[in-house]
């Protein structure tokens, strides 16, 4: 047992991957000598060697699409994006090639590889610095799309990413990456994917969050706790395919649900578990399905970020809302 | 002012339009079963094409896309691989697909809309055709980086188009392949257009050869109406990268004389009278000429070869419109390794679907 | 008054546009004296000439990129995807600078550009040629993503796409290019962006729908009237930003929503509109809300694109289902 | 095998290291006054870099990008461009931004989080800071398409870095540039790194300059750390462009001295050897000796000089931190035209949320 932050958890299970299979390589701008711009590969080129660690040419959609090809072959690359904003050119790979290799050949290719990169706001970063990209991803079939929300969560999430024979965007809360501690066991184990975990039981309202903020859901919980109010607390952790029954079966006991997100609202990621509960849990809701999110703006810069991004006040508000239902 | 690089771009023709040389054989071409080979393969390529063409016309093919006219291009560039080396077609490449073992019925039912026509038996590492223009070139980079990881003697071949060139994500595997000298060639198949926009209308640079400048690697033009200059001169450049010495790109300039495929009418945008003078220039009657002029080929053969390579397509074709209908659940049984678990329910749902399309189906019958 | 198909009116707005106003400009692959792979831009480079009508090198990334450089210049450049599915390159333009530009320079410079493409499945197309994209462009903050269903709405919405300051996704669906003729007159009146259309009134069930569908739908609708169970179709035609006032305006009086769609369903275009009903329409839902869509995997070729596609069956079928709630 | 195309690529080098003359001074270079904007400018943008990285370092600016021995590239780059030409800027051309007309209070409310400091007061048409990179070079081509179908004679002005040239969109845009002969003129401050990466793992290409080769226009390198060979080489690039002769490119060579940002730590990956011996050519010494030499500078105006530019930047830093904060409803106001009737609720909620928040922070503060 060793204590790691999020970020050290990732580096943990990259070094994991790379030691046990001789196939999994890291790919990226900046990943060797430097150690990645939040240090997640840090000392990984120098251990691995430029044979498994690779800094490429200064382009993601190329990066994506060596990916695909080097995963054709049996490769398991695991490609760093340096910011969320950074990852739009890698869409047209992941939409016409990475998600469908297998389909479109039945079986004869497939795309075994991870993009990974820092997302959300909150760190005060320059302009695209500080996007919540996972409902364009998760909207790609044949792509999972994966965030972690510890670093306990994060080793296991990711581990199961690389070993996972099919194409994984696994996006890291970079607001979190030092922002919490956690005990855990570089032993090799995985997290089970496609797999919602239930953070807390609770039996009057559900909370469905993922990525940063599900430290403030937490908070507002401990509030909720000491007004008399049980939340139950849903972290999807796969977005897509989104495992809805779990979250089914705990708004069937709650028969309320809050979705929170950092993602613009429209069209955004929350949405989906909005429509499967008007579709398979309206009977069990006692209260309209509330979602607290970003807006239909770009993230702002750093001097309105706050208002953009949910706060654990923003959090209650809407809860005390779905609890005056009875 | 001092200049601080210079660069040339040479162009190989061997055969010239009457089948007389240009220059000297090289010594493989010197052999007439390697001669009557790539004959061969050209005109199986434009029966083929011949026949598909026919088959979409009368509603039992999608649209096709036929290589009339640049046949030597991709049968040149298969000739010159060895099995093991990978083959990452652009979708006029059916020439080269067939030489690497892809069978006619395979190819058929792809363009019939059943995706396991690129589930193929041969070449099984060989990449699915690809639509998206140009989105390939990274994947050979991939594949040729593959290979150098695992220290293997193999190389990536990508065929693209003049249009092709225009694109980033070829601009940047090329730079990567540069820049990592990966055993990748890339054939650029120049047939002059890109539908209805010249090759004039899609850049300034005087040769698509030169665009390989950019990303440190060499860049060659051949004559892409002679097999045997593309053969030679694409063997050269896998050769090269086989031996570690890295990528290079190879410009084949030749001339699409069909429709830019079956859903095109040429006519709109292009004179009939340009296409009659290229047809001066094309692939087959030019190596004909040689074998002829060199004795080594009659109206026999001739006529046999032909009714050879008839018969092959339509067994292909009867292959083809006999295969029994792939299970609905195909489109979701391999989107991954295995169906999760969330989308077992949309595996029920599809097959519920798949049978009231087929009870309406009866149902109409009736 | 001439009659005309979706496609004639795409190009009458197109012709419309050009001699209103000198600013307008159309981009694309073969849109000269090709006319566009389906036509659309057919005579409009011999009538206009080639400083108004440009066929562009072959990338859509490109074009994309240079519409927003004659968006800021005071241009109004209509660009023509040739199919759905190459238009992902076009998403990292979007989403980084022609869906912000306007933001990020508190309005100094905008984007008053156009991405038309033929989009959808049903004409036994190519791989990559019957995609359904919309959803992914209706996430975008900064784009309205507009969507026609009949010739009449095609020209109308066409025109206040090109007239509308910002920028516009404009999906024609291609099944219905020619399939239906409509009396129309080219007297160059817009339709307004940002309002769904009520096209049938009814009051047992509310049916959404948009591009192709709307067909299936409305006789389906006829169907149902047989057997006396009245429709209300709703296109929404613009996906984003949603009107969503009108489709709870018609759930409030109907109690039962079916929404219809081509593209997958997991985290679809149809999500949005489900959560909105879950959020904002709880208490008039007699029945839970319905998805009939696309599934969760890449379009298939022709040979299965029959099943992967709604039909009227399909959506008769979930209708019953929801009018069986009372 | 026979010659189709060949080219050169040269480079312009005019005042050395040491100050003394490689090359005689073009004529606009004899004037005194001319030299000394040149400095100014260098100066002010030394300046403010280093202001601005000791803001960020005291917690009042967001990271910054120093252009700490490149200034050269930028200010050379302005001083040869028109009022009416467009700009667009990377991250690292805050020299030629101030030259243009934007103020430095603009820029520090950009890096300190506020958009409104890309809203400025001059240059209005410029674009503002491009991020992701190389992701501008396309609305370059846009812009010069413009000034081209209006046959204004202007000209768009794209500067961005070593790496940036591995992005597709940017051998697309010169790709275009190229064939539509648009005047459009890219500065490629190859400054030897991208990040950790350096020139030499970004392309196997001898010269960035030669790139332009794929595009089918000229590219010419020039000694970036010298500001009168960048302002007479982009000038004559300008120039070009403006009477139609088309777009080219000019790869300036300098050295990034500084971190590459506020959030990076360079001793990580490259030696301090190796920047000190850069030191040796970094473009403000070297003008200055020239000055010097030719008796146009010495202590006083030198000194003049810097507590001016001190002055300068520290009114505009005064001004930038006093500065009112925007209200919330701004990051919605601005996203369209005017607010979409199905976001007028969104609105609503940012007032609530902002409300909220000042309440939280009074709460926090009492
Ligand atoms: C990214 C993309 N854009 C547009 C198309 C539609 N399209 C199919 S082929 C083609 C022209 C390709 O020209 P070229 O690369 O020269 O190949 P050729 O067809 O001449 O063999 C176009 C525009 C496409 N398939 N992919
Ligand atoms: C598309 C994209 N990918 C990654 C980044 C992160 N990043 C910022 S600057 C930079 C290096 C740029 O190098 P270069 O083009 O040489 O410009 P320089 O910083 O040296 O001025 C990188 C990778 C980015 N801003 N945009
Ligand atoms: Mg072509
Ligand atoms: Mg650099």
């Amino acid at each position: 047992m060793s204590s790691m932050t999020l970020v050290e958890a990732v580096r943990a299970a990259l070094a994991r991957a790379l030691e046990e299979d001789p196939t999994v390589l890291l790919l990226g701008e900046d990943v060797g000598r430097d150690g990645g711009v939040f240090r997640a590969t840090e000392r990984l080129f120098e251990r691995f060697g430029p044979e498994r660690v690779l800094d490429t040419p200064l382009s993601e959609a190329l990066f994506t699409g060596l990916a695909v090809g080097l995963g054709a072959q049996g490769f398991r690359p695991v490609v760093e994006f340096q910011f969320d904003g950074f990852m739009y050119p890698a869409l047209d790979q992941l939409l016409n090639h990475a998600g469908r290799l297998r389909a479109r050949t039945r079986g004869r290719l497939s795309c075994p590889i991870v993009l990974r990169a820092p997302y959300g706001g909150g760190i005060r970063a320059p302009e695209h610095h500080s996007e919540s990209p996972e409902g364009l991803f998760a909207a790609i079939p044949g792509v999972r799309t994966v965030i972690p929300s510890s670093p306990a969560r994060a080793y296991g999430l990711l581990l199961a990413a690389i070993r996972d024979p099919d194409p994984v965007v696994f996006l890291e809360p970079k607001r979190i990456y030092r922002a919490v501690r956690e005990e855990l066991e570089d032993d090799g184990r995985a997290l089970p994917l496609d797999r919602a975990f239930v953070l807390r039981e609770g039996r009057d309202l559900t909370i469905v969050a993922w990525g940063a903020l599900v430290r403030e859901v937490l908070e507002a919980a401990d509030r909720l706790a000491e007004e008399g109010a049980r939340a139950e607390i849903v972290d999807p952790a796969t977005l897509a395919p989104l495992d809805a029954a779990t979250i089914l079966a705990s708004v069937a006991k709650t028969g309320r649900c809050l979705i929170v997100h950092e993602a613009p609202r429209g069209h955004g990621p929350g949405a989906e578990i909005a429509a499967i509960l008007a579709e398979e849990g309206l009977f069990s809701l006692l209260a309209p399905v509330a979602r607290v999110t970003g807006f239909d703006a770009p993230t702002p810069l750093p001097r309105l970020e706050g208002v953009f991004l949910p706060a654990e006040v923003d959090i209650l508000e809407a809860a005390h809302r779905l609890l005056a239902h009875r | 002012m001092v200049e601080v690089a210079r660069f040339a771009v040479e162009r190989v023709e061997i055969l010239r339009p009457d089948g007389t040389l240009a220059a000297p054989l090289p010594a493989w071409a010197e052999q007439p079963d390697e001669l009557i080979r790539l004959y061969r393969g050209m005109v199986l390529t434009r029966t083929y094409d011949t026949k598909a063409v026919n088959l979409q016309r009368t509603g039992r093919l999608g649209t096709v896309a036929s290589s009339l006219g640049q046949e030597a291009v991709a049968v040149g560039t298969a000739a010159a691989m060895r099995p093991e080396d990978v083959l990452l077609p652009s979708f006029r490449e059916q020439g080269a697909m067939f030489w690497r073992g892809v069978r006619i019925e395979e190819l058929l039912a792809f363009w019939g809309g059943d995706e396991r026509g690129s589930n193929w038996a041969e070449a099984r590492e060989d990449f699915p055709i690809c639509v998206p223009v140009g989105s390939h070139a990274p994947h050979a980079a991939g594949v040729a980086c593959a290979f150098r990881l695992r220290h293997e003697p193999r190389v990536a071949v990508c065929v693209l188009g003049d249009g092709a060139t225009s694109k980033g994500e070829v601009y940047e595997a090329w730079n990567l392949a540069g820049v990592w000298r990966l055993p990748m060639v890339t054939v650029v198949n120049n047939n002059q257009w890109a539908i209805s926009v010249p090759r004039s209308a899609q850049t300034a640079a005087e040769t698509l050869a030169q665009k390989a400048i950019a990303c440190g690697m060499p860049g060659v033009q051949v004559d892409g109406n002679d097999v045997i200059a593309v053969r030679e001169v694409v063997g050269r450049a896998i050769e090269r990268a086989r031996s570690g010495e890295g990528p290079s790109l190879v410009e084949a300039v030749t001339y699409r004389l069909s429709d830019h495929t079956t859903a095109d009418d040429a006519r709109r945008y292009r004179d009939d009278a340009e296409v009659s003078t290229h047809w001066k220039e094309e692939p087959v009657a030019r190596l004909r000429s040689l074998l002829v002029a060199r004795g080594l080929w009659g109206k026999e053969r001739e006529e046999a070869l032909v009714a050879g390579c008839n018969r092959e397509v339509e067994r292909a074709v009867e292959a083809y419109l006999a295969r029994s209908p792939a299970p609905a659940s195909d489109m979701i049984d391999h989107v991954f390794a295995s169906v999760p678990e969330p989308l077992a329910p949309q595996r029920e749902a599809i097959l519920r679907r798949a049978a009231a399309r087929a009870a309406g189906a009866e149902g109409a019958a009736r």
